[in-house]
Parts: C-alpha cells; sequence; structure tokens
C-alpha cells in the first residue's frame, strides 16, 4: 500500500494519543480511587471531573475538526450539537430523579410543577429509558445537522454565509431554549440530578467512570475520525475544502460529501454533550451562546487544524488555562485568554500541533521539509 | 365687540379677585405654606388643595417645587424654604416672595417628602392656577392635565377658558378638556352626546380610556352613543396600530443599520469576520460617556451640544483604534478570513475587559439631550424624538459614506484595492494606507453608532455584544459588500420583527426572524442583493 | 441554420441550439449553436468576452442558460443537470487556471479522479484493487509524472500542474473533455508536448480545446470555431477561419 | 516518541502537579473565605461590586482581629457569567482552597448549579440575591428576599396607597419572574382582581427594543382603571425599558412602575429626572437614614476610594450572611461545616435599616420591607415600610404544589421540603 511518509508519521502520533488516552482512562479513576487522599499521586475528584470535562471538551473540538479542517465547512453552530446531546442526556438524568424532586412528583420534574404544568410533554417520553435517551444524544443533533445540512450544501451556501447561518441556527435554539414554553426548564436548564444508570452521580467512583467513558469515547472517535479521514472518502473531504468546484467537476456529488461529514460531526459533537452533562451537572441554554461555538473553533484553530490530534491538544490547553488563570488572575484572565488567540493566528497559523510537526518533519526529512508545510494547508486557499 | 367686551370683564373679575384676596390673606398664605412642613405624607392632599384654592399666582412656584422634591423645611422649627447651593451648604429662600433669608447646612434641612399621589395633586392644582397664565406652553400644560385627570369642579374655569383661548392647539386640547370634564359632570345628557361626539373625533388612546370608563357609570340613554362612539375610535386605532408598527419597524431597523454599518465596510467591503465591531460601538458609546461627563462637571450649559461634540470624537477615538487593530494584526491576515474571526474575537475580550478595568463593570450614565427627551403626536401616532433622530442620523451616516465611497477618490482606492489588491497596487495605490484607512473608517462609523445607541441602551462594556449578532445577520442578509444592500436589509429585518411581535411575542418573533433569515439564505445564498456573474466565483 | 442544426441532433455527442444568458444585463452569450460529433478534436477560439468560459459552464452544469437547448448523445438534457451528474455522464472539464488538489500527492489526486462510484459509502469503503493501482501508474507516464507520484500537488511547476489536471480528466474516462488554455503559460516545449498529448487523448474521444495562442491550435491542425459576443462568428479550418474578415477585425485585427 | 504526545503530556502533568499542591500547601493560620461572582461576563455588572464589598467587609473584620484568632483570607475566582464554571469554581474553592464559607452567586442558575457541589462536599454558601424562592438546601443560606418579602408587600402597598385596579406583570422570561408573577397573580385574583385585568408580558435577556410593550403598557393603562406595571424585568433590559417609558412619557403620577430587580446600581446607569416616583420594592435603601447604614456607605466609599459608589440591597445581604457566619462561627468556636450550621439558625444581628435580622429553620432570613420612589439624584425615597419583619417564606402559600411544604434544618425534622399534608420529607437533601 502506498502510503506517503507523513501519513506514517501521523498515524503513529495518533496510535501514540489513543494509547495515551486508554492509559489515562485506566490510570486516572485508579490514582483516584485506589490511593490515599494525601498521597503525592492521588488525583483529587475535582481534577477527576475537570478532566473528564476537557476530554468532552475535546471530542466537540474534534468533530468541529472533521468539518472545518477536512471539509472546509466553518461551523459556528457546533456549540448546539453539542447542547443538544447535553439536553437529551439531561431530560434521561431529570427523569431518573423519580419522587425525589422538591415537591415529590413521580412523573414531572420540578420545573414542570413549578409552572403548573399538569402532565409530562410528549417529548419527554420514553427518556426514562438509558437506551433511548442514548439514540435521542446521536438522532437529534444527527437529524439536525442532516435536515440544515441537505438544505444548506443543496442551496451552496459557502463560506461566511454558511457560517453566519450556523451562527443563526445556535442564536435561535438558544432564545428557543430560554423560553420556559418550550419544556426543557428555561433559563436554569435541567439540573439537579441524582443517579445515571442506577449510581449516584456524585459518587467518587461514579465520576471516575464518566472519565474513563470520556477518555474511552474520546480514543473512539479519534479512530474513527482517523480511519474517515484517511479512507478515499477523507481524501474528497480534502478536495471539496481545496477545490470544490474542482471536485464537483470529477464527478462527485459536493453536497452529499459535505452532508455526511457535517452529520457524522454533529452526533459526535452530541456525544460530547452527553458525556459533559453528568459530569458538570447541569445544562441550560448557555450552552447555545454563539460565543461558545466561536470558543470551539479557537480551540481547534490554537490546536491545529486539519490535524486530528490538533483540536485535542487545543482544546486542553485552552480550557486549562482558563481554569487555572480564572482563579489565579480572575480580573485579568481575558487579556490572557484574548491575546492567546492573537498570538495564535499571528504567529501560530497551523496551530501547536501543525507548527511542532512542521518543525519536526523539517528536521527530521529535510529534503521533503517543503511537503510537511503543506500537511496543514490553509483550508481557505480556493474558496 | 361682544366678546371683547366678555373678556375683559372676565379679565377684570379675575384680575379683582387676586388683588382682594391678596390683601386678605397674604397672612394666610403664608401660613398654609408654612403648614406643608410640618404635614404628614397623608395630610399633604389636603393643604395643597388649601393652597390651589386660594388662586394666588404665587403659590406656583411653592407647588413646582414641592412637587419637584425640591421644598425643603428646617428640622428645627419646621419652616418651609425653597433652596439654592452653595458650596457646602444651602441657601434659603422664602417660598413666597423669593427672597434670601439666610443659609444653613445641608444637615440642618430636610426635604418635605412626597409620593406619587401628592404629585397628582400638584399636577391638577398647578393646572388650576395656570389655565390662565400668559404663557402658552404653560397654558397647554395646565389643559393636557385636566384632560388627563379631570375634576368635575374645574368645568367652569375651563369653559371660562376655553372662551378666551385663541391659541388653536391649546383650544383643542381645552375642548377635549371640557368633554371629558363634562361626562363626569352633572351636565345635561345632550351636553354629554356633544362631549362624547367631540371624543370620538378627536380619538386616540386617551379618549378611548375615558369613554370605556364613562361607559360603565352612564346612563343608560347615553351608553348606545359611547358605544358607537368606542368603535369609532377603535377602528381608527387599527389603522394607526399598523402605522405604529411600520415606525417601531422602522426604528429597529434603524437601530440595526447603525449597528450593521461600519461592518458593512469592514466584513462586507474588506471581507474581514469582524467580531470586534462591537467593542468599536461600545467605545463610541464610552466617548459619550466621558464627553458628558466633562461637560456635566465643568460646562454644564453645554449639555444639548454633548452629542454633537461626541461624535466627531467618537468617530477619532475608534478609528485611531481601528488603524491600530489593522497596523498590528489585521494586516496579517489579508486573504485568510475565517482567521480574522479568531483574532478580532481575541481583540473584543481584550477591548471588553480594558473597558471593564477602567470604567467598572456597571452601566454608565448617558443623558438625553432635551431636543432628545419626549415624544409628539402625528395623528394617531406617538413619536419619540430621540428614535425618530435616530432613524435621520442612520439615515445621513449612509448617504454620507455612500457619497464617500462613490463620488471620492478615497472611496474610488478603496473600491479599487478590495477588488483587486495587485491591479490597485501596480496603479500606484498604496494598498497598505488605504486597507488601514478603510478599516478605520468602517471602526469610527461603529463608533458613530455607539454614540447614537448610548441613547437608547446601557452603556456598559457588554453593550457591543448585543449587537455583534444582529449586524452580522443584517449585512449577510443584505448581501455582502453591497450597502444598499445592508441599507434594505435592516429595514425589512426591523418592520419583520416588529409585525410579528406583536402576534408572535418578542422572544418568538426573534426566532422566526431567524429561521427566515436561514431559509432565505437558502433561497438566495448570497443575500438580497448579491452580486452576480464569474467576478464573484474567482 | 437552425433547421440544419437540428437534424444533426441525434447523432450529434454535443448539441447546443440558440443558448444565451446574461449576467446583469450583460449577454454573456447570445444566441449560441454549434454541434461537436463523437471522436471529433475542436479549437475554439475568440476575445475576451466572447463566451468562451461561459459557454463552457453551460455544458458542464455550473451556469443555466436563460434559453435554447443542450443535448448531449442525442438525447440527455444537459440544462436539467447538476455538474456532479453531468461529469458523471462523461464530459471532463478542464480549468483555465490549473486546479488539482494541492494537499494531495499526485497519486491521490489522480485516485480521486478514477472513474469510480463516487458516493459517500463507496468512497468510505473504497480499496485500491490491482487494477486501479495499474490504470494510475499508466495515467502517470501518460502524463510523464511517474516520479513524482509521492510529492503534493502543490509543489509542481505550472505545466506539470496543466499535465496532471489533464492527467486527472483521462483518469476520469469521459467522453468529451472540455480543455480551456491549456498552454497558457508553458514554455514552447512543454506547449508541443501539450499538442502531442492533447491529439493522443482525442483518439478515443472527443476534445473540445478552447485556446488563444494561434501557432498552438496550428499544430493541433483541427477543425476551428470562432465565438465573439455569445455566438459563433465563423467555423472551419484554422486558415479558413483566419482568412474571414470578420474574424479578423474581431479579432485577430486587434 | 512523538513530541505532540510528549507535549499534552507534560502540560497534563503540570496542571496535575500545580493544581494538587495548591490545596496541599493551604496555609493554616488563616481561615478562607470563597468569593464566587462573576467579574467578566454579562452578569459582571451586577456581581463584580458584590466581590468588592466582600472584600471590604472581609478586610474591616481583619482590623478589628480577624475570627478566633485568625485572619480572613478572601478567596476570589471568576466564573465568568458561564453556568458550568460556577460549578467548577465552587468545587475549586472548597476542595481545593478549602474555604470555610463561599459568599456568591446571582442569578438563580448560577445558584442551582453549584448546589450539588455544596451538598457533595458538605460546604457553606450565602446567597445574596432576592429570588423565587422554591427551594431550601441544607448548605444554602438565602439572605436575600423570598417573593413574600418584596413582591407581595409592593402590591399590596400599591393597592392601598394608589388604588391599583388594574396590573401589568412584565418580566425577563426566566424562573425568578414566572414565579414571582405566578405568585403575585395567584395573590392578585385571591384579593378579587379580575384575570382580564392583568396582563402579563415576557421577554428576552438583554431585550433592548421596548418600543411595542411599551405602547402595549399605555393601551392597556387607557382602560379606564388605574393601572400599574410590576416590573421583574432583568437588570440588563432595565435601562432601555425605562428610557423608552421615560420618552412615550409614561409618568409614575399615571402608570406607576414597580420593580423588584432595579436597585440604586441599575439607576447608575440613567438619568432619573423623568422617573421620579416609579417604585422599587427592596429590603434596604441606600437612602436609609440610620447610625449603622451611614457608617457602612462611608466604609464603602473609602474602601473603594470612589464617592459616587452606591450601596444597594445584596451588599445588605452579604453585610447581614457575613455577620451571621462571623456570629455563628465564634458561637461554634469553629468553622468545621457541621457545627456552623448547626450554630447559624437563631442568629440574629443587626442589619442596616436599623434593626435585627434572624436566621430562621428554614434558611431564610427576617427583613423589613421598604417601598421606595426614585428620586432626581438616582437614590430611592422610603415611602412605606412594613411594621415589623417578614420571616421569609420558601415554600410560597400561594403556589398549589409548595403550599404545603416546609422547610426546618434543626434536628429532628432536619427536612427542606417537609410535606406538612403527608407528613413526609419530600427528597432527603433537596
Amino acid at each position: 500500500m502506498i502510503t506517503s511518509f507523513l501519513f506514517k508519521n501521523l498515524d503513529r502520533g495518533i496510535i501514540v494519543v489513543v494509547a495515551i488516552l486508554l492509559g489515562l482512562a485506566v490510570a486516572i479513576p485508579a490514582l483516584n480511587l485506589l490511593t490515599a487522599p494525601d498521597h503525592p499521586f492521588h488525583v483529587p475528584t475535582y481534577l477527576v471531573s475537570l478532566f473528564g470535562k476537557y476530554l468532552t471538551y475535546a471530542l466537540l473540538a474534534l468533530a468541529l475538526d472533521l468539518v472545518w479542517g477536512f471539509c472546509g465547512i466553518l461551523s459556528l453552530g457546533h456549540a448546539a450539537f453539542f447542547a443538544l446531546g447535553g439536553y437529551a442526556m439531561g431530560m434521561y438524568l431529570m427523569r431518573q430523579i423519580g419522587a425525589r424532586g422538591s415537591y415529590g412528583n413521580p412523573l414531572l420534574p420540578d420545573f414542570m410543577v413549578f409552572l403548573n404544568w399538569k402532565e409530562l410533554p410528549w417529548f419527554w417520553q420514553g427518556f426514562d429509558m438509558f437506551w433511548f435517551a442514548a439514540l435521542m444524544v446521536v438522532l437529534v443533533p444527527g437529524l439536525l445537522a442532516f435536515v440544515f445540512g441537505w438544505f444548506a450544501f443543496r442551496s451552496r451556501v459557502n463560506g461566511v454565509y454558511l457560517s453566519i447561518i450556523t451562527q443563526a441556527m445556535t442564536y435561535a435554539l438558544l432564545l428557543a431554549f430560554f423560553r420556559n414554553d418550550m419544556g426543557f426548564g428555561g433559563n436554569n436548564g435541567l439540573t439537579d440530578f441524582k443517579d445515571i444508570l442506577g449510581f449516584n452521580i456524585q459518587a467518587q467512583t461514579t465520576r471516575a467512570a464518566l472519565f474513563a467513558a470520556s477518555a474511552v469515547t474520546l480514543a473512539s472517535c479519534l479512530v474513527l475520525t482517523t480511519a474517515i479521514v484517511r479512507s478515499k472518502y477523507g481524501k474528497v473531504l480534502v478536495a471539496v475544502r481545496d477545490a470544490e468546484s474542482r471536485t464537483r467537476f470529477l464527478g462527485y456529488r459536493v453536497e452529499h460529501i459535505k452532508l455526511f461529514a457535517f452529520t457524522v460531526s454533529a452526533m459526535m459533537a452530541g456525544i460530547a454533550g452527553a458525556l459533559y452533562v453528568p459530569q458538570v451537572g447541569i445544562i441550560n441554554p448557555g450552552e447555545f451562546e454563539p460565543g461558545n461555538s466561536i470558543e470551539v473553533v479557537i480551540w481547534t484553530a490554537v490546536g491545529g487544524r486539519g490535524t486530528l490530534i490538533g483540536p485535542i491538544v487545543g482544546a486542553i490547553l485552552v480550557n486549562g488555562g482558563k481554569s487555572i488563570f480564572t482563579a489565579a488572575f480572575p480580573e485579568f484572565w481575558l487579556f490572557a485568554l484574548g491575546g492567546l488567540f492573537v498570538f495564535v493566528t499571528l504567529f501560530l497559523p497551523k496551530g501547536v500541533v501543525g507548527t511542532v510537526s512542521a518543525y519536526l518533519a523539517r528536521r527530521k526529512a529535510q529534503g521533503r521539509a517543503a511537503d510537511a508545510d503543506k500537511l496543514v494547508a490553509e483550508p481557505m486557499a480556493a474558496e | 365687540m361682544y366678546r371683547i367686551l366678555q373678556t375683559l370683564l372676565i379679565t377684570l373679575c379675575l384680575l379683582v379677585s387676586v388683588h382682594v384676596t391678596g390683601l386678605r390673606a397674604a397672612d394666610d398664605l403664608a401660613a398654609l405654606v408654612a403648614t406643608l412642613g410640618t404635614a404628614k405624607l397623608s395630610e399633604l392632599d389636603d393643604r395643597i388643595d388649601a393652597l390651589a384654592r386660594s388662586g394666588d399666582a404665587r403659590v406656583i412656584p411653592v407647588l413646582e417645587a414641592l412637587g419637584e422634591g425640591n421644598l425643603y423645611t428646617r428640622k428645627a422649627d419646621g419652616s418651609v424654604f425653597l433652596t439654592t447651593e452653595k458650596g457646602a451648604s444651602l441657601v434659603l429662600l422664602d417660598p413666597l416672595s423669593g427672597a434670601e433669608i439666610g443659609e444653613a447646612a445641608k444637615g440642618d434641612i430636610q426635604k418635605i417628602k412626597v409620593n406619587n399621589s401628592v404629585r397628582r395633586a400638584v399636577r391638577s392644582a398647578l393646572s388650576g392656577l395656570t389655565l390662565f397664565s400668559t404663557d402658552t406652553s404653560a397654558r397647554l400644560k395646565a389643559a393636557q392635565s385636566m384632560r388627563q385627570t379631570p375634576n368635575a369642579d374645574a368645568l367652569e374655569a375651563i369653559e371660562t377658558a376655553l372662551a378666551a383661548e385663541k391659541d388653536a392647539t391649546v383650544r383643542k386640547t381645552l375642548d377635549e378638556a371640557r368633554a371629558v370634564t363634562l361626562l363626569i359632570s352633572d351636565r345635561s345628557d345632550d351636553d354629554k352626546r356633544a362631549a362624547i361626539k367631540t371624543l370620538a373625533e378627536s380619538g386616540g388612546r386617551e379618549a378611548l380610556g375615558v369613554l370605556t370608563s364613562a361607559l360603565s357609570s352612564a346612563d343608560a340613554s347615553l351608553k348606545p352613543d359611547i358605544e358607537a362612539a368606542l368603535q369609532q375610535i377603535e377602528q381608527a386605532q387599527v389603522f394607526w396600530n399598523a402605522g405604529q408598527n411600520v415606525w417601531y419597524g422602522l426604528s429597529l431597523g434603524s437601530v440595526l443599520l447603525l449597528a450593521a454599518i461600519g461592518l458593512a465596510i469592514t466584513f462586507g467591503v474588506m471581507g474581514i469576520i469582524n467580531m470586534a465591531h462591537g467593542e468599536m460601538v461600545m467605545l463610541g458609546a464610552y466617548t459619550t460617556f466621558i464627553v458628558q461627563d466633562v461637560i456635566r462637571t465643568s460646562y454644564p450649559v453645554l449639555f444639548d451640544w454633548s452629542l454633537a461634540i461626541a461624535l466627531p470624537l467618537a468617530f477619532l477615538v475608534t478609528g485611531i483604534i481601528g488603524l491600530a487593530i489593522e497596523r498590528s494584526v489585521i494586516r496579517f491576515l489579508y486573504g485568510r478570513p475565517l482567521e480574522t474571526l479568531l483574532a478580532t474575537w481575541g481583540i473584543s475580550l481584550i477591548l471588553q475587559q480594558s473597558v471593564r478595568s477602567i470604567f467598572g463593570p456597571t452601566n454608565r450614565e448617558v443623558g438625553n439631550p432635551s431636543w432628545m427627551a419626549g415624544a409628539f403626536e402625528l395623528g394617531g401616532l406617538t413619536i419619540t424624538w430621540n428614535r425618530m433622530w435616530i432613524i435621520v442620523f442612520a439615515l445621513a451616516v449612509f448617504a454620507a459614506l455612500l457619497f464617500l465611497l462613490k463620488r471620492t477618490s478615497m472611496g474610488l482606492k478603496m473600491r479599487a484595492v478590495t477588488q483587486n489588491r495587485r491591479m490597485a497596487s501596480s496603479m500606484g495605490i498604496r494598498t497598505p494606507l488605504v486597507d488601514a484607512l478603510t478599516f478605520a473608517l468602517g471602526s469610527g462609523i461603529a463608533g458613530m453608532a455607539g454614540v447614537a445607541l448610548s441613547q437608547i441602551d446601557n452603556v456598559s462594556p457588554n453593550l457591543g455584544q448585543g449587537y455583534i449578532i444582529d449586524s452580522f445577520m443584517v449585512v449577510v442578509f443584505g448581501g455582502v459588500g453591497n450597502l444598499w444592500g445592508t441599507l434594505v436589509g435592516a429595514f425589512s429585518l426591523g418592520i419583520l420583527n416588529k409585525f410579528l411581535e406583536p402576534y408572535a411575542g418578542a422572544v418568538l418573533g426573534k426566532i422566526l426572524v431567524l429561521v427566515l433569515i436561514i431559509l432565505f439564505i437558502q433561497k438566495k445564498p448570497r443575500g438580497l442583493f448579491a452580486l452576480k456573474g464569474r467576478a464573484v466565483e474567482a | 441554420m437552425n433547421q440544419t442544426i437540428s437534424q444533426t441532433k441525434p447523432k450529434s455527442l454535443l448539441y447546443l441550439d440558440g443558448v444565451s444568458v446574461s449576467f446583469d444585463g450583460f449577454k454573456a452569450l447570445n444566441s449560441l449553436s454549434f454541434v461537436i460529433e463523437p471522436g471529433e478534436l475542436r479549437a475554439i477560439i475568440g476575445p475576451n468576452g466572447a463566451g468562451k468560459t461561459t459557454m463552457m459552464d453551460i455544458i458542464t452544469g455550473k451556469t443555466r442558460p436563460d434559453e435554447g437547448q443542450v443535448f448531449f448523445k442525442g438525447d440527455i438534457d444537459l440544462t436539467q443537470r447538476d455538474e456532479a451528474e453531468i461529469a458523471n455522464l462523461g464530459i471532463g472539464r478542464k480549468f483555465q487556471k490549473p486546479t488539482v488538489f494541492e494537499s494531495h500527492t499526485i497519486w491521490d489526486n489522480l485516485e480521486l479522479a478514477l472513474n469510480r462510484r463516487r458516493g459517500v459509502f463507496p468512497t468510505l469503503f473504497y480499496r485500491l484493487t490491482a487494477d486501479d493501482r495499474a490504470r494510475i501508474e499508466e495515467i502517470l507516464s501518460t502524463v510523464r509524472l511517474s516520479a513524482r507520484r509521492d510529492d503534493l500537488a502543490a509543489n509542481l511547476s505550472h505545466g506539470q500542474k496543466q499535465w496532471l489536471e489533464i492527467g486527472m480528466l483521462l483518469a476520469q474516462e469521459p467522453e468529451l473533455l472540455l480543455v480551456d488554455e491549456p498552454v497558457a503559460g508553458m514554455t514552447d516545449a512543454e506547449t508541443a508536448e501539450t499538442a502531442v498529448l492533447l491529439k493522443e487523448i482525442a483518439r478515443t474521444r472527443s476534445v473540445v480545446v478552447v485556446e488563444h495562442d494561434m501557432g498552438f491550435i496550428r499544430e493541433l491542425g483541427v477543425k476551428v470555431t470562432c465565438l465573439a459576443e455569445g455566438s459563433v462568428l465563423a467555423e472551419g479550418s484554422i486558415d479558413f477561419v483566419s482568412s474571414d474578415a470578420k474574424v479578423i477585425e474581431n479579432y485577430l485585427g486587434r | 516518541m512523538n513530541i505532540r504526545a510528549r507535549i499534552t503530556g507534560a502540560f497534563l502533568a503540570t496542571v496535575l502537579s500545580t493544581t494538587a499542591f495548591n490545596g496541599a500547601f493551604a496555609a493554616d493560620d488563616t481561615i478562607k473565605v470563597g468569593i464566587l461572582h462573576s467579574l467578566s461576563g454579562t452578569m459582571a455588572i451586577s456581581e463584580t461590586t458584590l466581590k468588592d464589598a466582600m472584600l471590604m467587609l472581609i478586610d474591616e473584620q481583619n482590623k478589628k482581629g480577624g475570627l478566633l484568632g485568625k485572619k480572613l483570607e478572601a478567596v476570589v475566582v471568576d466564573p465568568a457569567s458561564d453556568w458550568p464554571l460556577f460549578a467548577e469554581k465552587a468545587r475549586e474553592l472548597v476542595s481545593v482552597d478549602k474555604v470555610s464559607a463561599v459568599f456568591g452567586c446571582w442569578t438563580s442558575v448560577s445558584r442551582k448549579s453549584v448546589l450539588p457541589v455544596f451538598e457533595e462536599l458538605n460546604s457553606i454558601l450565602f446567597y445574596p440575591v432576592q429570588y423565587e424562592g422554591e427551594e431550601s438546601q441544607r448548605n444554602v443560606f438565602y439572605t436575600g428576599a423570598a417573593p413574600n418579602q418584596q413582591a407581595v408587600p409592593a402590591v399590596d402597598y400599591l393597592m392601598e396607597n394608589e388604588s391599583v385596579e388594574r396590573w401589568v406583570l412584565a418580566g425577563t422570561d426566566y424562573v425568578y419572574p414566572r414565579t414571582t408573577n405566578k405568585i403575585l397573580e395567584a395573590y392578585l385574583i385571591s384579593k378579587g382582581v379580575k384575570p382580564e385585568d392583568i396582563m402579563i408580558n415576557y421577554t428576552p435577556f438583554g431585550h433592548s427594543d421596548w418600543q411595542t410593550i411599551v405602547s402595549d403598557i399605555k393601551k392597556f393603562g387607557s382602560a379606564g382603571k388605574k393601572t400599574a406595571v410590576v416590573s421583574t424585568i432583568n437588570g440588563d433590559a432595565n435601562v432601555p425599558f425605562y428610557k423608552e417609558l421615560a420618552n412615550q412619557g409614561v409618568k409614575a403620577e399615571d402608570i406607576p412602575v414597580v420593580a423588584f430587580s432595579v436597585g440604586e446600581e441599575e439607576l447608575a446607569g440613567l438619568d432619573t429626572t423623568p422617573l421620579v416616583g416609579h417604585l422599587a420594592a427592596w429590603n434596604y435603601f441606600q437612602s436609609v437614614d440610620t447610625p449603622a447604614n451611614a457608617e457602612f456607605i462611608k466604609t464603602w466609599k473609602a474602601y473603594t476610594k470612589n464617592d459616587k459608589r452606591v450601596t444597594n440591597d445584596p451588599m445588605e445581604a452579604h453585610y447581614i450572611g457575613f455577620n451571621m457566619w462571623l456570629k455563628a462561627v465564634e458561637k461554634a468556636g469553629t468553622t468545621d461545616t457541621d457545627a456552623v450550621l448547626d450554630a447559624m439558625i437563631g442568629v440574629s444581628v443587626p442589619n442596616l435599616s436599623g434593626g435585627y435580622s434572624t436566621m430562621m429553620p428554614n434558611h431564610h432570613i427576617t427583613k423589613p420591607v421598604l417601598i421606595g420612589e426614585i428620586q432626581s439624584d438616582g437614590q430611592f425615597e422610603t415611602v412605606w415600610e412594613t411594621p415589623g419583619l417578614v420571616v421569609g417564606d420558601e415554600w410560597s402559600d400561594y403556589l398549589p404544589d409548595s403550599k404545603d411544604l416546609i422547610a426546618d434544618w434543626r434536628a429532628p425534622m432536619s427536612c427542606g421540603n417537609f410535606n406538612v399534608a403527608t407528613g413526609k420529607c419530600g427528597g432527603k437533601g433537596s
């Protein structure tokens, strides 16, 4: 099989990252559960949840990278898919509360009792079953992406126009979920969860398990996206990104190519949201905020779009920085964050991973150095 | 001849009565005023009534001061004063004569507390007293007040005033006030019928309210008349309501236009996805705040000019900041539009936090100059001055920008550079300079928009965030790169929004508008006024 | 003229009749009619703005005509189909500016162009067969790029990109090939080689070449159609066309 | 070995170690107090002041010698108006910084977001903002007003003193206005107001174009009956709302607006001359004339070095909450959560309006209710005051589902939602 040197190189990188993720999936829960709190290698539960959250963000960024980095679709609405997946999971968790809510109503979540609702709305049916909720976690964002993409790609809405209408989509959803009449808890969203699959959601072991689940899911999705990107379909994706009309004149149905990636990406984002909710304990319309989607783009850019490891690194870097700086310099962290974005776009246009791998490639194989640059070629060069 | 005689006679009578009571009650009046200082809140109404019944014009400033909360009482003896500020202490003035009678420390005297019911009493007392004022606007105010809060006892006074009134506007208002008052009086049904007719003709919501409340208490014989009048007014209202919606739509559209117009340059013309655009608007608003702050502390007389002063300053400040941003960041990113999104988002975070650090996170006060406050009636429409001036301003900015781009050599260069950078550069245009100036222009216009928006919205570090998404929607909906598209886009979205709002509510209305934009872009993937042909595809 | 054209419709490969299109009031094509026979190599010349590229856009489905008919293989109405469908029917197109997938290797460029099922799932589960490999090798040698198969297309010279694009079109196995200015920016040697290449290709399929370079067209030695202001000005051998008074006035004379 | 992977690993390790050791080095000679207020994002506008107020209170207490012989140390974090981040930061404060109590949150959703954290880690939160009620949690003390300490008395005032018969309930579409309006609607109907005389209107957050709604209010108000607006419009949207009211000439004498979310801080962004006479209901106004308040304002202005800084009701709530906590810790002799929780109930401290506020067993406090009219200087003039203190009612008596519930955190009941009808505690710990 003929595979270029670079792809071989990248594949090795991905194997390493997958191995690290799987290692973490075992090590962090083990260090958390099995060591005494004063042990030097003890990982506090607080960090387990925090890292679990980062991993779901990483998954979201990976999902965005599939469409942006490889297909040139800059979605400014990916947080919407994330939030929808989160809401599906949140609805399951709400139903699990059962009669343990403040008002003790066995069927209705507290906020419905609060607003004088008498019966469960139809779209809440079925969410008491985990398999159904899990299905909805991928189906709802997937379906929205499919319908939205079907229209947008068929009409050849491109570039900035597409970005702006995805933003309009998430903004409209934000406003809709804010409405208390929608039946999703309005501004407060869904919270006060108790159990997941019968386990206490606040228990240390549950948190460790959720972390492990996030790490394993991220690793699997990384393998999946690698397979997608390395397949001929993946090459077509990049071809669409670089020269859309050329691809079309070769006979590819660009709208189908895009639609598939967009839908898969939305489903991955939905899964990320579903893993996120039980770890942070709340889902509310704030997740639809257009700014959140822009942040995802920024994680991806910081890490390096068009590489698969980049978005993961970017999401963890930026969010880790945010966690540290919001506590260390509460008054000034926004300067650091804003400065980081400017710095990365100006000096690291390929992102951290892109720059490092380009540098490595140059050093390792100087004769082929020029090729390495193109690995993360500008996706927007053509259109 | 007869009328002149009558007027003379009435004036004479009034003068005499005022004079007589004046002589008799100079002391009484002072005593009455003095009681204001010691009265409880619930007793104030009666005291005001008593003062009003004196009919003495000298009472007017006292009542006015009371209503505005400027009447003070000395804690020590409960005597009543008007005051003017003088350093740390206050100069005390006699409430009736206005003569200076000493000074007091601020802690020694205290405001006479008033509440809404006292203010209402003051208002109706004042309207009785100023109905015969020589000042037309005072008479108008009195008439309006009487129309708003009718008092059956005042009917004869209104009729007397009506007979003497020359000014057409005041006459009309008085006429309506008379009709309103007559309805609650014990006059004959025929008189009332005529009054109902007057009200039906005058129309408007106030008449509607008066008639609705009259309906419940009126004689059975009058009810059909009232109902017919109500129907007549309501029919007229349907028409005016539609007009009102159009006006609100235009007004919202003008706000959208103002917010978007700078973006139409930086994003539409230059292709920079400028997420820091909202912050430019915000900085413009803060410039207004600073200008007003300086004026307030140093040159209070200039307050009405504050916006005129702020406009060029805001343009300069935001223009220079825009220039700095372009030179330091954006110029490295031409041809990479999506990266400009990331960098400008970072810049917007920094700008927001800077403003928060400098001015604090809370709202800052930006006042309306007098010419932007209040409203006027146009037929059945209530048109607020600030909204009207904002529409005018938005259109003026638009026209000026259009002129600049289409009719000046600078505009020509800007268009040349944005359409074909290499060609323009090879023709000797200094493209970096033109880029920088174009971005500065877009930013400067955003700053000017901020001056206008400071009049209707919060001046806080978050100001820009509220407009950025709407601005992008407007520019994209109108068609990127087309100023006319932005104009039409802004106004059509504004009007659409305002027509949906009464039916769907504010939230659902906005959601519907967004969904319609998404659908519209499917139909016209390049917006309302898309450029066609091969050039676009390249 | 229309009558004679419509008689040729059933046996022609490509058939355009009365095609007009305008952009914002500018008439890019004005009742354009012509016919390409199976196996024909045709050159099209014309001044800038004559409508050459627009004509290609119409044939490949990028632009819809305001009026007129476009038929492929006698009865396939091209105005009702989009680019991908038309490409799959067997019409390939080379752009004026060489357009290859710069972040892919030369090999991958050809693999993508290869005439195989192009749906989402067939590509997702595609495996390179021995046949496909042989075919790509063959094309690589045809376009003289065998040595650079693993290089990124971005690193090719301008002329090599033109060839790669032609190679991609070969991989696509079209029945009709539309080639827009294939020798623009090429050296003389490259130009001559390209002429040989095109003639070779034309042996198995129809080719329409749009070109400014009269020397190149002379080298091809085929029937020439001259377009001006959106319609056909003259048609015939290169000598016949270049002696036409209208052509001289409109195009060559300038 | 791949550098990318190495960098990732190194980063994770750094985060891990730095944050983990932070906790290990927590000094023992101070008592830490967490401050969890947004310093950036949309809520910074309201919450930053509360952070400053807390820093001042802690500063003042340290001048007086601290607590239990130790200095107090403030730990400030920025949850950035991002609700899940509130939970993360709360967890960080409690489990990494080991704070003894947290003062924070403004919006209901931020409180909801951190509730499970405080419950799980068994720490203490003081919540200083007026809210919708319908909650009582073991680890939270609610020092702001419950609906019965603000909304109901305000409506009473308007009915009695302004003889209002027609009501517009205008609010931002979220839980606090929804609940408050629900309670008010039930209350008004119980007082004989006809349903057609009540208009309810909801707007989105940050709504800035009020033309249609103000004109609707005018229309509703022209039916010949005295009309008032009860506004639960949220912070940011108030300025444009009041500007529109002023411009469309809605005068307080004709259609008074009584607001529950508009305080001195919000008015600081407005020219209040055209708004004189509109009302607000709170438990504290800056204009309250007591020595304690004068002292508080003086300290505040000195601390912020700004003569124009205003004080407001949530600041007073923090003042009360902080002093209660000090007293409870002294009483318990330790900052240990369970001991402090026990000691808190029944603690009584002076408030700024001249009386004493007491922590009740339902974790709400007693407060006076003041109705104030807006003055031209941006302050409120108290025009009415409840004769005594009002006890915060966590479960409203006017909502069908909560009227049977009570909260009492004293042993042996120790329940936040005890159903007096069934005699059962509804859900442990909720």
